[in-house]
């Protein structure tokens, strides 16, 4: 029997594979296609205190081994969300994690209450890679301060466990991480989308009305290792990894870099059922190498 | 919702830049209705990542088998179609809301250019029913494909730009003034469907139409897909590989 | 006739196509494959002061869309450049850019110096996502401040046009791109390789000896249009764009964000004739859609 | 050196996890020597992005034909024993230096496992010269192929570690005391190489190695394939692709 269940934060997954936020819904769609109780952790669609519109369409573009989303944030606002969404998840023996955003640290503040206050969250996950308006549409996570700032915010009025979700675009993660740590979030998860952009040649102009959008799957992997890695040697709370897994091989490449779990996103699209494919494949990995615990892998990069 | 491995049994093309696939897709045949949709992985690594919308144009149930006619216009269905017969494709079905049927007694089926594609299941369903006006409309006669199909089900019309095939001109132009018709079912560029919406709303009759968006997941959850849809008065966002492709032609709204 | 040439820091190219340092060696493997005369321009492999010895195999990895290189600017040094490779260029009807990188500002200074005098070079590219001793192995091309003091120093010894090659491991490229501007610089190119991992699974370790490695290729295009787009509105010297080009189409969406001219690295992999492939395919695209002269799309983006 | 796209005509799988392909490439196939390899694309669209290197196990220029052996290891491999018959890839190649073949009077062929299948258009070419022994070696006989061919070229021995064909034991192992061989061409696992140049040294045989690394290129411009060679007195990095893969057993360093 291989163990595969991981601590992360006080809560034990029964695996290390959780879904990322935005590729998943919350959850209705993936459970016509398996248990969702197979999952070591489910992190729904990013939720914001007021209903999100969204973006005007085109939101997806392609790009080679990926893809860019330009999705907005649509949502139905936390109080939706509440009634209608997360009830739904409590039928599954998996972890809940609420994924949150915020247009300034109130609205981070007021959403992660909300969620906390419905008792039907056993996380919170804190998406600072929105644009800041009082920064001037930087987001929160390009900058040491404001990312401290946020994680204090939510700090204050949730005794959940609190993931701090960190942006790629940035020179150095490690200052940023640490900023979180030393607010006290409870671990950090790596990478959200890379900002990239996508051009309608024969129209002459920005496929997306954002202009820049986000850009995820396979083709980010081994810059999303990198961060991982550097942001595990920056910090001791625990670090979520994702960005490109497709296989249990890249999950493990991810434990092995430092992460503690793993996050599923774009895969998801790619093949409805992989979450559960993954865990499988991690499994299959472990016997066959004659790995015990999934646990011993985590960091255990030979440097 | 399934995800299967399929083969390639045919690949061939049928037109101008138009091709026809068959899949050996058993348990999507079986569970695909009309006026649904498919997603098609487009080659045989992880590029194109995206899969392709592909609406469903024949489906055999009893052979485990549907076919899908597309349009080669970039770099997804480029490939697709260079693919020989043998190779595994992954296919993701089959999506969407069928076409509702309910009181089709006197059905107006109108499709334009590869919105035929899809009409081919509905005009089967509803042969059967009554009476059936189908019209279609194509560039040219090398864009026009199934008319013999069409033609078992109902009374068939035709329009071509160029005037190689039926009628010169667009296919709203065939269109009698007084359809008398209880529902109308159109596929086609977004000026043929605003036509068309125009037509249904003068004459009161219940109008259905399939629209079309860039698609991340093709099951509801990435968001991508969405379009402007009217609500109680309000527009909101609905996703077409959801509440759609099929939408109310009242609902859509046309200049977003 | 389409006009295809493009005018670049006091340099006329006869199309915007050239090639990408350390993917077109010194041109004599290409030269095999069609008349380097085709191109706008030819970039040939960083040049150092002393001969580099480079990093240890393996060097290449695959990454889906795209590929990791640790290659360390393995070259003859400059005196062998000079002696027994940039003469082989002169046959072609074509400008010579010799992208050059140090360790130091003074190699910096030395080998723009010594390419200079040899008289066989029409510019010069400095590669400034080296590591930079002096700062803790963190690239020139990530701080302002680094960017700034190379530029100064090649323009003090050379009245060769010089090009900054700028990393995309940064939060913001503007105020790196107009450090440069500030300092003389008489163009920027980007994207030079983003950071990434690879890991070998199975034996636990970085794939790569230096752990860190750079990828390129298409999975990298989006970043790149970004970067292209974000730097060429923050300066008013010509920007060169390039990563992850494939088509004529990529190169054109390059020039819409901004792009004066454009660079082929990895496709040249891909495709050993892609870089002359490229430029068919952009006048075809001309063309087809009635542009008489290429000018007209730089920076034409309709946002 | 050509860049050509061919047609698969041939994809089967000849061991357990060995497969031949069959690639219709004239211009490759009449520039070809016996140790050059060729750069494979192992997909239909741009993953996997990299072509993988293979030697060309079989050159036939007359009919514009080449074939490789390869085993499935990874994902690209993987990839190219899906492609059906009528996929088109493209082909980059003949790539890197043929093996020397100058003073071959008595020659010595010592092949192992996947270095098995770059030896066979060299031994046909000694077996017109003289006197060619050829020694194979695999894990098992499901990993042994082309004995047929090899027999017709020479005195051919085989040694699998289980067994299952020829003597069992290591290829090294049935190697003769004393050589008496004016040349031996090695290709193989590590080891086996190293073991090899150790007995070529003691013997004071000229030895020639044929040697792997990761490629970006395939034609000497990227500097990705290098590996230390022995030159002067000093070690140097040296391009597989360009200087090699054929090195000289003198050259080569084995710990590095
Ligand atoms: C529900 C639905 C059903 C469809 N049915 C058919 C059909 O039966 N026959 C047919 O020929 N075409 C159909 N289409 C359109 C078809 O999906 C596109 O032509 C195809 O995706 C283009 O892919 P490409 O890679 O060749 O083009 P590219 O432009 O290179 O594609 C780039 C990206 O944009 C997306 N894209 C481009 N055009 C469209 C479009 N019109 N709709 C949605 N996404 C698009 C692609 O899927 C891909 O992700 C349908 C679309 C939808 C949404
Ligand atoms: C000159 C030369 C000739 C070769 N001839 C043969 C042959 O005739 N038959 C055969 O079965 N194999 C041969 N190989 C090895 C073959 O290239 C690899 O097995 C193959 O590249 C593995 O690809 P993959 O995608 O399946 O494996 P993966 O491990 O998934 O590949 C990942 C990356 O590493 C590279 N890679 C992995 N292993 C090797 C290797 N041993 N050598 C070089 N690159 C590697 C791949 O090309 C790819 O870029 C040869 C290698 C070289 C350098
Ligand atoms: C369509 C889409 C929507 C997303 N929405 C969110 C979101 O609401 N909140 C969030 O934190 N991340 C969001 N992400 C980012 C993913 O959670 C993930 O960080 C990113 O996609 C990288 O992982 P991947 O390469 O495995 O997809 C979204 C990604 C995609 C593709
Ligand atoms: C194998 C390899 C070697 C490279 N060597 C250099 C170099 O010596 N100097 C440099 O400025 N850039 C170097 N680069 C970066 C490329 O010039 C280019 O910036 C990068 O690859 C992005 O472009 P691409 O995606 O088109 O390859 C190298 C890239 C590769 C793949
Ligand atoms: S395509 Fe993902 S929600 Fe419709
Ligand atoms: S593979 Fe590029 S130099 Fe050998």
């Amino acid at each position: 029997m291989t163990e595969l269940a991981v601590n992360l934060a006080g809560l034990t997954l029964k695996n290390p594979v959780m879904t990322a936020s935005g590729t998943f819904g919350f959850g209705r769609e993936y459970a016509e296609f398996y248990d969702l109780s197979l999952l070591g952790a489910v992190v729904v669609k990013g939720t914001t205190l007021e209903k999100k519109q969204g973006n005007p369409p085109p939101r997806i573009a392609e790009s080679i081994g990926g893809m860019l989303n330009s999705v907005g944030l649509q949502n139905p606002g936390a109080d939706e969300v509440i009634a209608n969404e997360l009830p739904f998840l409590q039928q599954f023996a998996t972890i809940k994690i609420v994924n949150i955003a915020g247009g300034t640290v109130e609205q981070y503040r007021a959403v992660a209450e909300k969620i906390t206050a419905s008792g039907l969250a056993d996380a919170l996950e804190v998406n600072i890679s929105c644009p800041n308006v009082k920064a001037g549409g930087l987001a929160f996570g390009t900058d040491p301060l404001a990312a401290a700032e946020v994680t204090r915010a939510v700090r204050a009025v949730t005794p959940l466990p609190i993931i701090l979700k960190l942006s790629p675009n940035v020179t150095d993660i490690a200052p940023i991480a640490k900023a979180c740590e030393a607010e006290g979030a409870d671990g950090i998860s790596l990478i959200n989308t890379i900002a990239g952009m996508v051009i309608d040649l024969d129209n002459r102009r920005p496929f997306f009305a954002n202009k820049v959008a986000g850009m995820s799957g396979p083709a980010v992997k081994p810059v999303a290792l990198r961060f991982v890695w550097q942001a595990a040697r920056a910090v001791k709370i625990p670090v979520i990894g994702l960005g490109g897994i497709m296989t249990g091989r890249d999950a493990l490449e991810f434990m092995l870099a430092g992460a503690t779990a793993v996050q599923i996103g774009s895969a998801n699209f790619y093949d409805p059922a992989s979450a559960p494919r993954i865990v499988r494949e991690m499994e299959q990995w472990l016997e066959e190498h004659r790995v015990k615990d999934v646990k011993e892998l985590i960091g255990a990069l030979e440097e | 919702m399934i995800s299967e491995r399929a083969q390639i049994t045919l690949n061939r093309q049928v037109g101008i830049d138009i091709w026809q696939m068959r899949l050996q897709t058993p348990q999507i045949a079986k569970a695909a209705r009309a006026g649904q949709f498919v997603m098609l992985q487009c080659g045989t690594g992880l590029d194109p990542f995206l899969k392709r919308p592909l609406g469903i144009h024949e489906i055999a149930a009893d052979f485990g088998v549907i076919t899908c006619v597309y349009r080669v216009v970039g770099r997804g269905t480029g490939l697709l179609s260079k693919l020989p017969v043998g190779s595994q494709i992954t296919v993701l079905g089959p999506c969407g809301r069928p076409w509702p049927q309910l009181n089709a007694a006197k059905a107006v089926i109108i499709g334009g250019g590869m919105g035929i594609a899809p009409l081919l299941p509905l005009a089967e369903d509803l042969s059967a029913r009554g009476n059936t006006e189908i019209y279609l409309g194509a560039n040219s006669s090398d864009e026009l494909f199934a008319l013999v199909d069409f033609a078992k089900c109902g009374n068939l019309r035709v329009a071509t730009l160029d005037g190689s095939a039926g009628v010169k001109g667009f296919v709203t132009e065939l269109l009698p003034t007084d359809l008398s018709a209880t529902e109308i079912f159109a596929c086609g560029p977004l000026p043929m469907m605003k036509a068309v919406a125009e037509l249904a709303a003068r004459q009161n009759i219940n109008c259905w139409l399939s629209l079309e968006e860039h698609m991340g997941c093709g099951i509801g959850t990435c968001m991508g897909c969405v379009r402007p849809i009217k609500e109680n008065d309000k527009i909101v966002y609905k996703r077409v590989c959801r509440e759609g492709p099929v939408f109310n032609a009242t609902e859509v709204v046309f200049d977003d």
